[in-house]
């Protein structure tokens, strides 16, 4: 029989001013096996645990129920402190009577009452519960980092700069992301490549970084500590170790109408290519689409202009298996298909652009080298308009957009504002806005000198359609503030559209068991105070797969999840839940119901020797579980016929010593 | 506002839209084929039944100016429905007056598969007015 | 078809291929064979028997008989051999250890319906050209074959060995139309007052033999959850509605996806409580929403319990009118 | 003896049912022969026997004992034994009317299960001789004969009616109640029933089945008969036969909580089953043969040791039809009485 | 909900990553549902045991609930696609010997789904208690 102590948590009023906690703490003393039983205004106070572990000494408890807030809460507190009195912290349980009871309920006799039957279930359950002890696992010291792009390389780098090993593993051939392709950046207008490219070179030089560019995860087993990764590392058809970047294979390969991705397609590369001058790794990469040799069998010319003898088309894409101690989602965004949207000729009139296509155009190594051209007859604009807010901000009745903010789009409009009436003040440049939204610092300053120093033209009121007007588009807006419908010919009309989640990041986040949102952002662990940690152990977060971002905020996220990384790596043991699997051997069949319904692959299966009657030995077939693999999800527990699987701390018997206090 | 609460929330019933999603983008506006014929415009019909002002509505020939092409339906990126509260205000005046000149038999016959059954039922109050 | 069987259940003995043989052993009368193990030629001369009231599935026997020392005989019909799959698939029975003959089968016959026609003091049965010659002591009865197959039998769903080492006899197909599900389909069809009505009737006869549970090859556990004290569930008695319905749910959730139907628990049942309705149920909803499955048809298929597709049907959508 | 006509069997069961509860054989659901309570319009079964024995109306498969209610440190014990009202069971056959006697020697000697005793006292039987008795039939090997049954009151039927025969002050008394319903009549027709009944038992093929190498006295050598082994091979373990059987007296104690109190209920136990008589040091018979030897040793061996030499069987053929895997006690005997003696 | 003396027992088994965070969530944002409502904390809805659903309704509950994360979103990955196929078919066969399926639920509410929790507990209160006392799967050992 336990010697159970009740501590009754008033939480202030948030219980009392609802819960009769004095009648609580007088009927839950009358349970079998309670020995104590008290109230008091804050448990989780210092004096509230103190009052706790004085019961404990006092009268020598064996298990403690604490009616207060979630468990969610304060669980890990009050087994912290029964643990400091000598009692197994899992011999605490916790009745939540706040947010089960004081907070939803407002009669007080029928608060009173539910309290006292959680308070009964939870009696109940501490009659059954056992000591656990927690196990330990080693910890890989190596992270990933999934994605190249700026959150992904700062993080790597911060990792990599407190001593850990550090892969990143990117889809494209190039590390660098969706930065590498921008032009200028806000508030400082400084260049993007400058900035970036250091970055990518240090990512690449980096002793403790390895880059598997051209590569894809394709599966994740583990947890957290002792992950283990399957790489695909997709065919270049180019040795990376030999290829010496030059460049030649790229100006010789006959095959040039390949539309250009880094410049949003609106220029051709080889099939054979470097994504960009400053590439890391600097390789070429044979696109197996376009090549001639790769389809036809004919041609091999960047085979024989390679000196290094790097190219080879009978490479396959091969599977390596990595081992990790963290994992770091960094999948980064995409702007939406502009398609969509009819009303503003994206799919018809070429001289409508969306933002990151301008800011191809306005590139120096971009496709007009800089100069900012029509793409419909390469000829200067002289009126261009931006349409803001296309796809964000939308309900559900729109399915072409998403409902939030895309957060970044204002700031990017004022910058191409302000930088075209720069180049060419010759330029009148409409910006059609609902909100201007610029918290940020220096954000608004930088605004208001688009409108007041370069003279741009903000109007309150969005685009209703956009039309093809002989060489001119026509545009038709209302300008609210004056109550007036405009019609604008421009030249040029750029769509600032929304931004979503990569679409690989949803079939990562399955893989990674991280929970996302109904945008496929990562959800986070607690959106105030756990922002850059997934609710799976040892998945983080860095970047705008977690929610739409600019640059500086997406580095000082990446910098505070290679925080947390560092954190775990720097652990040589993680103590696991003990609250796992267990399988009777006297009761086990060895029938494999339960394997087979294992997420984790956790459970094995062993010949075994048991006595049987009249002194015979028998051999049967038992399941064992990995305390360390197992997450104690109990899916095991209900595919199992004969009972012989259990789960500690939620054992069989436990749940249904709940239920009968409960229904009693 | 409380002076024409009733007027305020038989139009909100009959057109069943949510006027404080609107975010006040204009595109609506913008995208309205009458608005040189209107006084008051769609995201202005919108942001006046918020605000109560239905008398005012009323009075304009702003509601019969609407051709109900639903281009501002169409275009909301909030899902608001500005035709529909033209629609409601107009129905609202049309109910006051007790004239209704189209008969219900009359209707099957103009029906077709391709257009809206609001728009035939809107053009039908407007030209019967 | 007895010859056959006890001629080369002889030759495999002699020949050192197995030391023993699992068949029937003769009755006190002619319909109640015993299964047991011979383990001399005498032995199997002496007592063997095969006829068409040998129904019990023997594939059970096999878990403990086949971790015993040497190769053992076994004669399936073409539904033990898919208990006998299945529980390989449960890794239950060490095929190396069993040297299995399929027996073709067309259909088994159940005395409850020769003494339903109102024959008692049965003394001899001679069959036929597909008829049964009753004799009893009250006089002779000439009885079709047919009026008297077990009830299992009339809705076979495979008359296929899915495992065997040889075959005495033809093998045949699997029977696609079997009406398997007819009864299942009509309970279904009731209001549900009516089911509950049924379904008091029939369960309210338990008297917790567990004949069902321990003729069943699918229960195989080392102790059923039903006799383990420390399960906190254990019964022993079907004290009340409760506890019978709660026997008999828990049992069928317990081998859902793992019964391959072969109808055992309603033959052994002395209180002709249709217990195959509640496999029968478990196994057309595992069909209907998630593709044809059957146990034991192949011992490396995924059970429907041991796997899911992400457009599963929901829980709350129902299943029955 | 009376005679009642074949027209007024119903009256007689309306008679007896105005002043307490009648129960008998009645088909089921399923066309199986069950003891029901009598009511208007009740049909009595014309089937040989019923499924499960009548020992159910004494010994019934669970039955409350006590019940315990706790708080605090308190017990209270609550006696939850319910007042028993008189009863009257018709149609119990010679073998199940035998039984009774069976179950009486355990429950009425001390100490006397007072639960059992209570029953029995406010039961009075009417047993029905057997008109057709089946080939599993085989009462005779233990002295039990099919046409004459025991019982408060014996019943015959006779051509054009049903004789009646007062057996016990009980009986007597009942009849009394009902006198007149009956008429007089001698025992010429039921001395013709008699005859064809016990000519037809001749010729069942277990007509000639004895209780030769079983008994009393024969505790060792029964029990060492290596025959055990292959009897019991298939055994499935199910206690079909325990509970079709209307000797067996088996049962368990536990214990239920309600959640507002202890019911302690007793249930029927059987022999066959791994926990019976588990004791903490263990299983006392730890593996099927054990078990199925204890069953057929107390019915063949044990129970006539302690009982002067009667048998613990009655011969009612319950359990060789029952049994899933055909193997019963007749099995048993046959095997033992072959180069027994050793 | 309609006004009625009757108050169903119900028993909601909810997971702790999703559906007991979307409790703790109703209860923050102070969103009512009836007392008679009480959670039991499983690690994962895939935990439920039918027998703890039989357990429940012979104890006197009148109504049994399983909330878990949304499909996909499982902590565990696939343990609420276990449960669903699982509760598919025992309410099917619940269903199938007459016992009234609306006495058993499932329901995918988040963490964030604090209003979706009090709108569905509300809901299969009403519901059960329209279905009024569980009468085809009670234990009378267990009445009062």
């Amino acid at each position: 029989m336990q010697r159970i102590g009740v501590f009754i948590c008033h939480c202030g009023t948030n219980i009392a001013g609802t819960v009769d906690v004095k009648a609580v703490a007088e009927a839950l003393g009358h349970e079998a096996g309670v020995v104590f039983s008290t109230e008091y205004q804050y448990m989780c106070s210092e004096s509230g645990q103190q009052l706790m572990r004085k019961a404990i000494r006092e009268h020598k408890l064996t298990g403690v129920v604490v009616c207060s807030c979630s468990p969610r809460m304060h669980e890990a507190t009050f087994r912290k402190a029964a643990s400091l009195e000598g009692i197994n912290p899992y011999m605490v349980e916790i009745a939540n009577i706040r947010e089960h009871v004081s907070w939803i309920h407002k009669d007080m006799k029928e608060a009173t009452e539910k309290a006292i039957i959680l308070g009964r279930a939870a009696i109940a359950k501490v009659h059954l519960n056992q000591p656990l002890q927690a196990g330990e696992s080693p910890v890989t010291k190596r992270a990933l980092v999934i994605g190249g792009g700026i959150a992904g390389i700062q993080t790597a780098l911060d990792i990599a700069e407190a001593g850990f090993e550090v892969d990143i593993v990117e889809k494209s051939p190039t590390i660098g992301g969706k930065m590498a392709q921008l032009d200028k950046t806000f508030p400082t207008l400084d260049c993007a490549a400058c900035i970036l490219t250091p970055k990518m070179v240090d990512a690449g030089q980096n002793e403790k970084i390895k880059i598997f560019a051209y590569s894809e995860v394709e599966a994740v087993k583990g947890y957290v500590g002792n992950f283990n990764v399957s790489i695909r590392r997709k065919a270049r058809y180019v040795d990376e170790t030999k290829c010496t970047g030059c460049g030649l294979c790229t100006e010789k390969c006959p095959q040039k109408k390949v539309p250009n991705e880094f410049n949003m397609g609106m220029n051709n590369r080889h099939a054979i290519y470097i994504p960009f001058a400053q590439a890391v790794p600097k390789v070429a990469t044979i696109d197996a689409d376009y090549c001639m040799m790769l389809k036809t069998g004919k041609c091999g010319i960047c085979s024989k202009v390679c000196g290094a003898g790097a190219i080879d088309y009978k490479q396959q894409d091969e599977v390596i298996e990595r081992q990790y101690g963290a994992i770091v989602a960094a999948t980064g965004f995409n702007p939406i298909d502009a398609k969509a949207y009819n009303e503003y000729g994206y799919a018809t009139c070429p001289d409508v652009v969306t933002s990151l296509e301008l800011e191809r155009l306005m590139n120096a190594a971009g496709p007009t080298n800089g100069t900012l051209l029509r793409p419909s007859d390469n000829e200067h604009p002289h009126t261009v308009v931006f349409v803001q807010c296309v796809g964000s901000r939308c309900t559900e009745t729109d399915e072409r957009g998403k409902p939030y903010c895309s957060k970044i789009c204002c700031m990017y409009t004022a910058k191409h504002a302000m930088l075209i009436r720069e180049k060419y003040p010759d330029t009148d440049v409409y910006v059609f806005y609902i909100d201007v939204r610029t918290p940020g610092k220096n954000f608004d300053e930088f605004y208001r000198r688009a409108v007041e120093q370069y003279g741009v033209h903000y109007i309150k009121g969005m685009v209703g359609k956009v039309t093809q007007n002989g060489k001119q588009l026509r545009v038709q807006a209302s300008d609210l503030l004056a109550g007036e419908q405009l019609h604008i010919d421009a030249d040029l009309v750029v769509l600032a559209t929304a931004i979503e989640p990569d679409k690989t990041a949803r079939s990562i986040a399955t893989m990674l068991t991280a929970s996302m949102d109904t945008n496929d952002f990562f959800t986070e662990a607690h959106p105030k105070l756990r922002p850059v940690e997934s609710p799976t152990a040892g998945i983080f977060l860095s970047g705008v797969c977690q929610g739409p971002k600019d640059i500086p905020e997406t580095v000082s996220q990446a910098s505070a999840c290679a925080a947390k990384v560092i954190g775990v790596l720097a652990k040589d043991k993680l103590t696991c839940n003990p609250c796992v699997a267990q399988s009777d051997e006297m009761l086990c069949n060895g029938c494999s119901s339960c394997e087979k319904v294992c997420p984790y692959g956790a459970i094995s299966y062993s010949d075994k020797e048991f006595r049987g009657p009249n002194r015979t030995t028998l051999i049967r077939r038992v399941a064992s579980v990995n305390p360390a693999v197992c997450q104690g999800c109990g899916a095991c527990t209900v595919a199992c016929p004969s009972g012989a699987m259990d789960l500690k701390g939620f054992s069989n018997k436990q749940i249904m010593a709940e239920v009968d206090a409960i229904c009693q | 506002m409380s002076h024409s609460n009733n007027a305020t929330e038989q139009v909100l019933r009959s057109s069943g839209v949510d006027v404080r999603k609107c975010m006040r983008c204009g595109k609506c506006t913008a995208t309205c084929p009458a608005f040189d014929e209107m006084e008051y415009h769609p995201h202005q019909f919108v942001y006046m039944v918020e605000k109560g002002e239905i008398e005012k509505l009323a009075a304009s020939p702003s509601i019969y100016k609407c051709l109900s092409c639903f281009a501002c339906v169409d275009r909301c990126p909030r899902g608001v429905e500005p035709a529909k509260v033209v629609e409601a205000v107009r129905l609202a005046v049309i109910r006051q007056q007790g004239q209704n000149h189209m008969k219900s038999d009359d209707i099957p016959a103009l029906l077709d598969e391709d257009m809206p059954q609001q728009l035939l039922v809107s053009a039908m109050r407007k030209y019967s007015k | 078809m007895q010859e056959m069987m006890e001629k080369r259940a002889l030759e495999l003995l002699a020949d050192g291929t197995v030391n023993r043989v699992l068949g029937w052993s003769v009755g006190e009368f002619p319909y109640d064979m015993t299964p047991a193990v011979f383990r001399s030629a005498e032995d199997l001369k002496d007592r063997f028997v095969y006829n068409d009231f040998c129904g019990a599935n023997l594939s059970k026997y096999l878990i403990k008989e086949s971790k015993g020392e040497g190769k053992i005989l076994v004669f399936l019909k073409p539904c033990d051999t898919y208990s006998f799959n299945q529980l390989i698939a449960e890794h239950r029975i060490k095929r190396e250890n069993v040297y299995v003959i399929g027996i073709e089968c067309y259909g088994k016959a159940d005395v409850e319906k020769l003494k339903a026609m109102g024959l008692s003091g049965i003394t001899g049965i001679q069959m036929k050209n597909g008829e049964y010659v009753v004799e009893t002591v009250y006089g002779n009865k000439t009885v079709k074959a047919s009026d008297a197959t077990a009830e299992r039998c009339l809705s076979c769903k495979s008359k296929k060995h899915v495992v065997f080492d040889e075959l005495i006899g033809e093998d045949g197909d699997v029977v696609e139309d079997c009406n398997r599900f007819d009864m299942v389909e009509k309970l279904e069809a009731m209001t549900p007052d009516e089911r509950f009505a049924f379904w008091r009737g029939e369960l309210s006869r338990c008297i917790r033999c567990n004949a069902c549970r321990n003729v069943c090859p699918a229960c195989s556990c080392e102790q059923c959850v039903f006799d383990n004290p420390n399960s906190g569930v254990a019964q022993k008695a079907a004290v009340n509605s409760f506890e019978e319905n709660m026997f008999h749910i828990i049992r069928a959730f317990h081998v859902a996806g793992r019964c391959t139907d072969c109808g055992e628990c309603s033959r052994v049942c002395p209180q002709h409580i249709p217990l195959h309705l509640l496999n029968r149920k478990f196994i057309k909803d595992m069909n209907e929403f998630y593709g044809e499955y059957q146990a034991g048809a192949d011992p490396d298929a995924r059970p429907p319990l041991g796997t899911y597709t992400k457009g599963d049907r929901e829980p709350n959508e129902g299943g029955n009118k | 003896m009376k005679k009642l006509s074949l027209a007024k069997l119903y009256d007689f069961f309306a008679a007896i049912a105005a002043k307490e509860a009648l129960y008998l054989p009645v088909n089921n659901e399923v066309g199986k022969a069950e003891y029901k309570r009598w009511s208007e319009g009740v049909e009595l079964s014309h089937q040989l026997n019923t499924l499960r024995s009548a020992k159910d109306f004494f010994f019934p498969q669970t039955e409350n004992l006590m019940e315990f209610k706790m708080e605090g440190k308190k017990i209270d014990i609550i006696d939850t034994r319910e007042a028993c009202d008189d009863f009257v069971i018709f149609g119990v056959r010679a073998c199940d009317a035998a039984s009774f006697d069976i179950l009486d020697r355990v429950y009425l000697v001390d100490p006397v299960d007072s639960y059992y005793k209570n029953r029995r006292e406010h039961g009075t039987v009417i047993t029905h001789a057997c008109g057709k008795p089946a080939e599993t039939c085989f009462c005779g090997t233990f002295g039990i004969d099919a046409a004459d049954p025991k019982g408060d009151i014996t019943v015959w039927d006779v051509e054009d009616g049903y004789v009646f025969r007062a057996n016990t002050e009980k009986g007597e008394k009942l009849m009394a109640a009902t006198a007149d319903l009956f008429e007089d009549t001698d025992d010429k027709a039921v001395k013709a029933e008699q005859d064809k009944v016990r000519e037809i038992l001749a010729k069942m093929p277990l007509a000639d089945l004895t209780t030769e190498g079983v008994g009393a006295g024969l505790t060792k050598e029964v029990f060492d008969r290596p025959e055990w082994a292959s009897l019991s091979e298939s055994c499935l373990g199910c206690g079909t036969c325990t509970f079709v059987c209307p000797t067996c007296q088996c049962y368990d104690i536990r214990d239920f909580d309600t959640g507002h109190g202890i019911q302690r209920f007793r249930c029927w136990d059987s022999c066959m089953y791994s926990d019976f008589t588990k004791m903490s040091a263990g299983q006392p018979r730890p593996t099927q043969l054990e078990r199925f030897r204890q069953r057929f040793m107390h019915k063949l061996v044990y129970f006539p040791d302690n009982n002067d030499g009667v048998f613990g069987c009655v011969g009612c053929g319950r359990c060789l039809s029952r049994c899933p895997i055909s193997m019963n006690i007749v099995k048993v005997m046959k095997t033992l009485a072959k180069g027994g003696n050793k | 909900m309609p006004v009625t003396e009757y108050k169903p027992k119900i028993v909601a088994f909810c997971c702790n990553w999703c559906s007991y965070a979307g409790a703790d969530g109703a209860g923050s944002a102070r969103l009512s549902y009836p007392a008679e409502v009480k959670v039991i904390r499983v690690p994962c809805s895939c935990r439920v045991n039918p027998m703890f659903i039989l357990r429940a309704f012979q104890r006197g509950a009148d109504g049994v609930i399983i909330a878990g994360c949304h499909p996909g979103d499982c902590h565990y990955t696939s343990g609420n696609y276990f449960t669903r196929r699982r509760m598919t078919l025992l309410f099917s066969m619940l269903d199938y010997l007459g016992i009234e399926r609306e006495r058993t639920r499932v329901e995918w509410i988040s963490a964030a789904e604090g209003a979706k929790f009090s709108k569905t507990m509300n809901e299969f209160c009403a519901t059960v208690a329209a279905l009024g006392e569980n009468k085809r799967l009670e234990d009378l050992r267990c009445k009062k």
